[in-house]
């Protein structure tokens, strides 16, 4: 099973890295995005919730862009069946979540360095600021990836997968700017409560989809 | 020893393509499936290879008189069609690595037969066809399966590329049951049982 | 043909009881009657989404195609009874509270069901000519319905600095005493029974598509 | 289907005699008709869904 599960990942990160959409894609859509913020407001933004809104803003719709993409590239090159007939649905599953939670923690980290780059804002927990990114990121990636197949077999591009994947990911995403709003405050407090509730709400949707996938990612 | 047993299939998509098919295939015997196009041939092939379901029937595949779980079928079957895209990304070792597992001295020497060794470390976008097609047959006899499923093996190869078909054919056969969607004739005389889809 | 009349005449009961008889609330005076239009259009948008969410369920277990008419069919009920439901609310919300949007809670939770809606048919047109339909609308339906729960838990955490506590929360905390209570349950029911009549018609049409289709 | 009919129209009239706030009113309105108006739209879907089926038997 981990052997086939290391197959299907190596696999999709050699494409990808030859490929380089994906790459090129989120960089460009981060930078642009945050520059363009920081040219509207002159970089000064004093109102921590804004700051907390604006920089996971950008991170939604950078996985927005590629979150579908790992299964558009299968159902575009109709090579879909050949994975199918090498490997079972669930091992496609586990390993195109993987590579979307690392695609999604990438883009977190790299939003949140242009952003503060950028963007003057004063960061007074960064620890918790990083957990909470890395959390909600997962919790992005674990919400959407099934949504992001069902995208990829209706064959819509990208702006069906934002309309679908939105409305499931409201929940995570309000607190997440939340616990990320008080990162930027003075005072103290624990983002654990947001932490548990975003990998809660990961697990959930992980677990369902883990079921789920099968039922869609067959007779192409 | 392998049986593969198909009892009453039948599928419908805009038309009925076939119903109450029923056959079956043990490991040293062959079938051919023929048909114009759009008969429905390659979706049998489907089925047999459980891929697909069919709207009745079913498939049922005994290995040693141990009926087989429909989970594991995928791991005695090794299935070359058109429609099976290979990763134009990789290179037909890369394909080889995630499709089989390890490339071991008889992929080697497969590749070697098949006239694609001198390529086996370019990406597979920058093949022709035919090499394409090759690659593919590699694929399935690589997977060593007791049942092997091959649509219309013989398209884009030169005479060459047949001639390396028929043996490999010849080869496995005693081992394997052997399933062939084709309407070349050479291919059609070479199974001894066949179906003709209208 | 029976629950048609039975639903008639709750129904004219439900008119009667909350245009005529029931006394207003305290503060509101007329206009709190609105929650005994209100809160069952919002009862009945929620009641459409789990059922389409169950339907869709037994629809992936049982593979059977009607069940997935029930999902389309209650779905169609639903956005049509969300719509009504936001549009009632920010109407009241304007009286209430001087608005037509605030982000309370119990908007939010209703337009998020509304997006829900919105994601679902647009998936339903995208996928229409598709062999996998029904299973990719089933697994949305699916993942919705299981997602959903967790904004519930969210909705009070919702900008909780802004949110003013009104006088009476208009939606669901008002101090029902006992007339009020059992208007409410009539009136709950009545939609109730409505739903299951707009259901019964949509599974009808849907029954009947097909049948076209198939000649 | 006409039961609907007279209802709504009954709760009209409960309306205008009486001195209700503008908003119930309005929120009325737009429940009932919109109830009425769905039923309506869907009971001629049906009829011309069944008129087309028995017209192509």
């Amino acid at each position: 099973m981990i052997k086939a599960l290391w197959r299907n990942i190596q696999k999709d990160i050699l494409i990808e890295f030859r490929s380089r959409i994906i790459v090129s894609i989120v960089l460009s859509f981060s930078v642009i995005v945050t520059i363009s913020i920081g040219f509207a407001t002159g970089g000064i933004i004093n109102s921590p919730l804004l700051h907390a809104a604006i920089l996971w803003i950008i991170i939604f719709f950078s996985g927005m862009n590629t979150l579908s993409h790992v299964f558009f590239r299968e159902i575009e090159e109709s090579t879909a069946l050949f994975g199918v007939i090498h490997y079972p649905a669930v091992v496609i599953y586990l390993s195109k979540l993987l590579i979307n939670c690392c695609v999604m923690v990438v883009i977190a980290i790299m939003v949140i360095i242009i952003y503060v780059f950028v963007i003057s804002v004063s960061v007074y927990h960064g620890i918790y600021l990083i957990a909470i990114l890395i959390a909600g990121s997962l919790s992005l990636a674990f919400a959407t990836t099934v949504i992001g197949a069902i995208a990829a077999l209706a064959g819509a591009r990208g702006g069906l997968f934002t309309i679908l994947a939105f409305p499931v990911v409201l929940p995570l995403f309000t607190v997440a700017i939340q616990s990320t709003a008080r990162c930027f405050e003075q005072q103290v407090f624990s983002p654990l409560s947001a932490i548990i509730f975003l990998l809660a709400f990961s697990m959930v949707l992980g677990m369902v989809s883990y079921l789920l996938f099968p039922y869609i990612w067959r007779e192409f | 020893m392998v049986t593969v047993k198909a009892s009453n299939l039948s599928k419908r998509y805009t038309r009925m393509l076939f119903r109450d098919m029923s056959f079956s295939v043990a490991t040293g015997q062959s079938l051919a499936i023929a048909g114009p196009n759009g008969s429905g041939k390659s979706t049998l092939l489907k089925i047999i290879a459980g891929v697909m379901t069919p709207d009745s029937g079913n498939v049922a595949y005994w290995y040693n008189d141990k009926p087989v779980d429909t989970a594991y079928i995928r791991n005695y079957i090794g299935f070359a069609a058109p429609y099976i895209n290979v990763y134009k990304y990789l290179t037909a070792l890369e394909n080889i690595t995630f499709a089989i597992g390890t490339v071991d001295d008889d992929a080697v020497q497969l590749l070697d037969v098949l006239g694609l060794s001198p390529h086996s470390n370019t990406m597979l976008m920058f093949y022709s066809t035919g090499m394409i097609q090759r690659v593919k047959l590699a694929l399935a006899f690589l997977k060593k399966a007791s049942v092997l499923c091959l649509d219309e093996p013989g398209s884009n190869l030169d005479e060459q590329g047949k001639r390396v078909l028929f043996s490999l054919l010849e080869k496995v056969q005693p081992t394997t049951a052997i399933f062939i969607a084709t309407n070349d004739a050479h291919e059609l005389n070479f199974c001894k049982r066949s179906i003709v889809l209208d | 043909m029976i629950v048609i009349l039975l639903n008639g005449i709750v129904m004219m009961l439900s008119l009667y009881l909350i245009y005529i008889w029931v006394p207003p609330a305290a503060i509101l005076g007329e206009t709190s009657r609105i929650v005994y239009l209100h809160v069952p259009l919002a009862w009945v948008s929620c009641l459409a989404f789990a059922v389409a969410g169950i339907a869709s369920l037994s629809f992936l277990k049982k593979s059977k195609i009607n069940y997935i008419v029930y999902a389309r069919s209650s779905a169609h009920i639903g956005l049509f009874f969300s719509i009504l439901t936001v549009i009632t609310g920010s109407l009241w919300a304007k009286v209430m509270w001087g608005s037509y949007w605030n982000w309370d809670p119990r908007e939010t939770s209703i337009t998020l069901l509304l997006l829900l809606y919105i994601a679902y048919f647009s998936l339903q047109q995208i996928v229409s000519g598709n062999p996998k339909a029904p299973m990719l609308e089933s697994v949305y339906l699916i993942i919705a319905f299981v997602a959903s729960p967790f904004l519930i838990f969210v909705a009070p955490r919702l900008y909780p600095t802004l949110h003013p506590e009104p006088v009476i929360n208009a939606q669901g905390q008002l101090m029902l005493d006992t007339e009020m209570r059992l208007v409410l349950a009539i009136s709950l029911v009545s939609f109730t029974l409505l739903y299951y009549i707009l259901l019964g018609l949509w599974v009808r049409i849907y029954v009947l598509k097909s049948k076209l289709h198939e000649e | 289907m006409k039961l609907y009919a007279i209802v709504t129209a009954m709760q009209f009239l409960a309306q205008t005699d009486s001195n209700y706030s503008k908003t119930l009113f309005w929120v009325s309105a737009v429940v009932w008709c919109g109830i009425v108006c769905y039923l309506v739209v869907l009971h001629r879907k049906i009829k011309q869904l069944e008129k087309r089926v028995n017209g192509k038997k």
